[in-house]
């Protein structure tokens, strides 16, 4: 919350002192973290992991996320990243996807037929996403930044940030571009600088519970293209894994704190 | 850290505007009434992504110019109902993958400004429009240029942030006028 | 989620046992839309005996996080939580405390 | 309210597969009380003197109502009951907690809120009955879209 905002907050909610509002929505945000339900999300991933699926019915359980097959703890960390056996940048549900049709066997098709729940039947993703990001607790963020694909996601992520188009002529810094501002009551950090891109990546994944729903990354960049009036991104798309390296990379060096809670 | 981050700069050239385009024709797909359509940049998009939203001040004048010749001035008064205009001011949808097509939009201006004291949940990425008909007048100088400014705000200032919420079809020219009085209408709550 | 899992952590602090538990449940309230489904009846057991029995109504949050605290209590004790709701489905767990 | 006694055949069934819940008694009267006075005095505590010996944490603004944490305990020697009532909430019970020997009369948990609202907190001990309150407002967050 900007300071504008909560001397607006304030006058508004008086007899409370700016300073008093701050305080308040920040225990809010820390007590809503303390009381989160986000293991349940967790364990459930956890058992979808281990669960054998698809044609060669097999579990997820030797997917390799980068460190080596089944190799979890620090995994998320190190994402976005190149796969030499893919030879492509992957984030974690591209990973995830390619572990489905490469290991279960199952079709890309079916994997992602539903990829993002609802608060009465979260998706397989989410469950996953959960469970894996939880892994990385306290590891610092370190996306891929040596390899040429790496860098040249960076740089998409980079241009595709600022790039302005669809019906509101809008990109991505007409709302994360400026220091302070707002969009409703809702804070907008300025992603493209790193100490305000920090906090934010190291804690999505996250639980909204204003919708009681467990949201991926994957699904934080589809919502704010469809609210920028864009076409719907592609499900682990060139273009949204270049979009998470950007965001990422100006993340860099955040320990992980997820997975999160919001508001 | 500085240096690595020169050294990424320099190993990976900039992602070209064309390089983008391509991008968003492969990996976007169309949904609803959001068609594919919309990735194509025009002029003013390109213009203002190329240079950073700081176009050179001829192109620039040229450019407003001919999104001035987009804008359709009713006959008539330009005031409407501020009743209706609040409602709209407060509505957020429209033109989204979600909308239904044809249906209403809103113009979700208090996303982005202040308008209506009562209304505390408003965002700041626009000036705060609070008593703008009190302070500056409601002649129709004043509505044209509220109106204009609604319907198309690139006519006025290129890189402007606000959407052009008439060119875009988001908003409708009865919808427009209602804003205008909600924010010129002495009435309104927004120059109580 | 609908009606599911449970999770729970019990550990020592300060001489007394803290227990933190948390129930998958969609607590749907009247003026939801949805079918009127919520926890009605908590029992928090600290081994075998009940110390804590709760009534709750559709206002708790979805998927419910309790934190309770028992009196004294040892390593090794069995924490059992149990939860039944309004359409008579319930569940349990139960956890050694750390 | 559909929220009805459970039937005696359900309850039967739940008897058999499930002996916890054959015991589980569930207040209807107070839990269906549409204001925070109707609610306390179906749970018999009309009039609890105010105490400041309750002690409520939780934050006074909530940037969402779905999910508003509180955490509550009392000092007030021999307390074995807490009740908590959101005054603005159609039905202002939200629950009501019965510490026995060897638990402590703290609980946290996480209630919805409808609007800005006072959350009562009755303490019961020793047959009486004390009070204690806090205003959480509730503001509205998100895009709208």
């Amino acid at each position: 919350m900007t300071r504008l905002g909560f001397v607006v907050l304030a006058l508004v909610l008086a007899p409370a002192a700016a300073q008093d509002a701050r305080k308040e929505i920040q225990k809010y945000q820390q007590m809503i973290a303390d009381g989160s339900p986000v293991e349940l999300f967790e364990l459930e991933g956890e058992a979808l992991w281990k669960k054998p699926q698809g044609p060669k019915n097999v579990s997820l359980e030797s997917c390799d996320l980068g460190l080596g097959p089944g190799i979890l703890k620090g995994a998320y960390a190190r994402l976005p990243r190149y796969f030499k056996d893919a030879d492509r940048v992957m984030d974690l549900e591209t990973r995830l996807l390619h572990c489905m049709t490469t290991l279960q066997g199952r079709s890309a098709a079916e994997a992602t037929k539903r990829v993002f729940g609802n608060e009465n039947q979260p998706s397989e993703m989410e469950f996953l996403s959960a469970f894996i990001a939880a892994q990385s607790r306290g590891m610092k963020l370190a996306a891929g930044t040596s390899h040429p694909k790496e860098k040249e996601a960076y740089e998409l992520g980079k241009a595709l940030f600022f790039h302005r188009a669809g019906a509101w002529d809008m990109s991505c810094a007409s709302c994360h571009g400026e220091e302070g501002k707002r969009i409703r009551m809702q804070d907008l950090p300025l992603l493209s600088r790193p100490e305000f891109a920090r906090p934010i990546v190291a804690t999505w994944p996250a639980y909204r519970v204003s919708n009681s729903q467990f949201k991926t990354m994957q699904w934080r960049l589809n919502d704010c293209y469809r609210q920028m009036r864009y076409p719907e991104p592609r499900f682990a798309s060139d273009a949204t894994i270049a979009l998470s390296m950007f965001l990422t990379v100006t993340a860099a060096g955040e320990p992980y704190r997820g997975p999160g809670t919001k508001r | 850290m500085r240096l690595f981050f020169a050294a990424l700069s320099l190993a990976a050239a900039p992602a070209l505007a064309q390089d983008v385009q391509r991008v968003l024709q492969r990996d976007f797909q169309p949904r609803g009434q959001a068609t594919m359509d919309r990735v194509v940049q025009d002029g003013v998009q390109r213009v203002c992504t190329e240079s950073n939203d700081r176009p050179p001040a001829e192109l620039a004048k040229q450019l407003e110019a001919d999104q001035m010749k987009t804008i359709v001035f009713p006959q008539g008064s330009l005031m409407g109902d501020w009743k209706s205009g609040e409602r709209t001011a407060q509505n957020g949808r429209g033109l989204q993958w979600t909308d239904p097509a044809g249906a209403p939009g809103g113009g979700s201006c208090y996303n982005c400004h202040q308008l209506s004291p009562q209304e505390a949940s408003h965002g700041t990425l626009g000036p705060s429009l609070l008593r703008f008909g009190a302070t500056r007048g409601s002649g129709p100088e004043m509505q044209r240029y509220v109106y204009g400014k609604i319907y198309n705000a690139k006519a006025y200032n290129l890189c402007s942030n606000m959407p052009r919420l008439g060119y875009s079809g988001t908003l409708t020219p009865e919808q427009i006028k209602d804003l205008v009085a909600l924010l010129l209408d002495p009435a309104s709550p927004v120059n109580k | 989620m609908a009606a599911g899992p449970m999770k729970m952590r019990a550990t020592m602090a300060g001489g007394n046992t803290d227990v933190r538990v948390l129930m998958t449940h969609p607590m749907t309230t009247a003026q939801s839309g949805q079918p009127l489904h919520f926890i009605q009846n908590v029992v928090v057991k600290q081994n075998g005996r009940t110390v804590i029995e709760a009534e709750i109504s559709q206002a708790v949050s979805r998927n419910p996080v309790f934190s309770f605290r028992l009196k004294g209590g040892a390593k090794g004790d069995k924490i059992e939580v149990s939860w039944l709701d309004n359409k008579g489905e319930s569940n349990k767990i139960e956890t050694a405390v750390a | 309210m559909i929220n009805t006694r459970r039937s005696f055949i359900a309850a039967l069934g739940v008897l058999f597969l499930k002996p916890f819940a054959a015991l589980a008694a569930w207040n209807e009267q107070a839990f269906g009380a549409k204001s925070a006075a109707e609610a306390l005095k179906t749970l018999g505590a009309p009039s609890p003197a105010s105490s400041k010996d309750i002690l409520i944490e939780a934050p006074q603004i909530a940037e969402n109502g779905a999910v508003v944490p509180i955490e509550i305990s009392s000092n007030i020697p021999g307390t074995t009951a807490i009740a908590v009532l959101i005054e603005k909430n159609p039905f202002p019970l939200a629950g009501k907690f019965e510490f026995k020997e060897g638990a402590l009369p703290f609980v946290k948990l996480n209630v919805k809120i409808g609007e800005t609202s006072d959350v009562r907190v009755v303490a019961t001990a020793g047959g009486k009955h004390f009070a204690a309150s806090t205003e959480i407002k509730v503001t509205i967050g998100g895009c709208g879209g």
